[in-house]
């Protein structure tokens, strides 16, 4: 399926784009990340410490865990620092 | 009832006009760019267009059920912002200053750890370092659960 | 880091002006008087000229002492209120929230319960009651002791 | 000594007036108390009862032990209500 991708703050950053479609056939963010990580280094180097990383589907926060059915937009970034 | 994201200064007082009228208790929160020992000339916020607003309004209308607000307000700021400059701002309208309290606290801890913003310090120096979240926003947030 | 006591009517936005500048965290409260339900047409205020100023200042220079406080402001009214008028308002000001939310309880806490004001509700027939003191308010103070 | 004794809100209206300036010799808050209830039915009225009764000596908030010796002005009030 189409995917829209999108990287915020220091991940931005490193992948070098604030955002990329890509066709995945990821089941759950978690496979997601792996096919993501395994794309380059810069890639790779966005997602080298998950403990790091948050994430949202579709604009809802969510787990790693979280299946990718029906999806159109995941975005990876840093935990938030608003207010 | 009403969340909004801006690049745009604010004028806190203005906001305020005509705000919780009838209510009783107006608990408002400001947050300004502190210039942190001349360390700092700039904070620059970047958001997640599109999920910002989605999550402000969600925040808001969590807080008016739980505190059962006569009325509240989210204003968040995103782009390039001076020292001493508005970064945010919450106001919240209950019966009982109690309730007024508990909902701006609540909805700065979920704003803090929850919303889609991220800070960078831009120095005297143009070097900018993303800021850090702090455990203790974790741990404030945590208060309101189960 | 001023009191001040007025019967005039005044304009939270106006107040607020400048304060904090430099501080990262500000909260303000205001009371404004509740119609509550038809049953009020306005309040009055008595208080008690010399004492209320002094204790006002007292009770801000604890806040200030015990929170840290950038700056603060506390400014109550006296005298004949009409419905929707404010009644009072406290703003702090800190370097992070927390503080600035806890001293603004914390003056509100004081000026329930220890601030020589009372108040008397005008009704629609102009007949007016005193409003007796909340066990609520009471306990309410009571957390900030010890 | 002489002493100026301050009424407020609905003490006040049962005293009839909102200061008065007496002379007295009493020790203590509670001793001024007793002195005043013998007075007349009106400040025996506003001082029935001492549970409701809040009082400040020179614009202190003080209990019914408080000592006078030197004081200036005493108040008496109900709880309050501000804010």
């Amino acid at each position: 399926m189409p995917l829209d991708v999108l990287w915020f703050a220091w991940l931005r950053e490193r992948v070098g784009q604030p955002r990329e479609r890509i066709e995945t056939e990821a089941a759950t963010v978690r496979e997601l990340v792996a096919e993501l990580a395994a794309m380059d280094q810069w890639h790779a180097a966005a997602l080298a410490d998950l403990a790091a990383v948050r994430v949202a589907v579709d604009q809802e926060l969510a787990e790693l865990d979280a299946p990718l059915a029906g999806a159109r937009e995941v975005a990876f970034f840093p935990p938030m620092t608003g207010g | 009832m009403a969340a909004r994201v801006q690049a745009e200064p604010f004028d806190i007082a203005a906001e305020l006009a005509g705000f919780g009228a009838g209510a009783g208790a107006v608990v408002t929160f400001s947050g300004l760019v502190r210039d942190e020992g001349g360390r700092l000339l700039a904070l620059e916020i970047e958001h997640y267009p599109g999920m910002t607003e989605k999550a402000l309004q969600a925040y808001g209308e969590e807080a008016a059920r739980r505190f059962d607000l006569a009325d509240w307000r989210i204003l968040h700021r995103h782009g390039r912002l001076a020292v001493g400059e508005p970064i945010m701002m919450v106001a919240t309208a209950a019966r009982h200053r109690g309730a007024a309290f508990a909902a701006a606290e609540y909805l700065m801890d979920w704003l803090k750890s929850r919303a889609p913003f991220w800070k960078r310090e831009i120095g005297p120096d143009g070097a900018g370092a993303w800021v850090e979240a702090r455990d203790e926003d974790e741990k404030s947030l945590a208060r309101w659960q189960g």
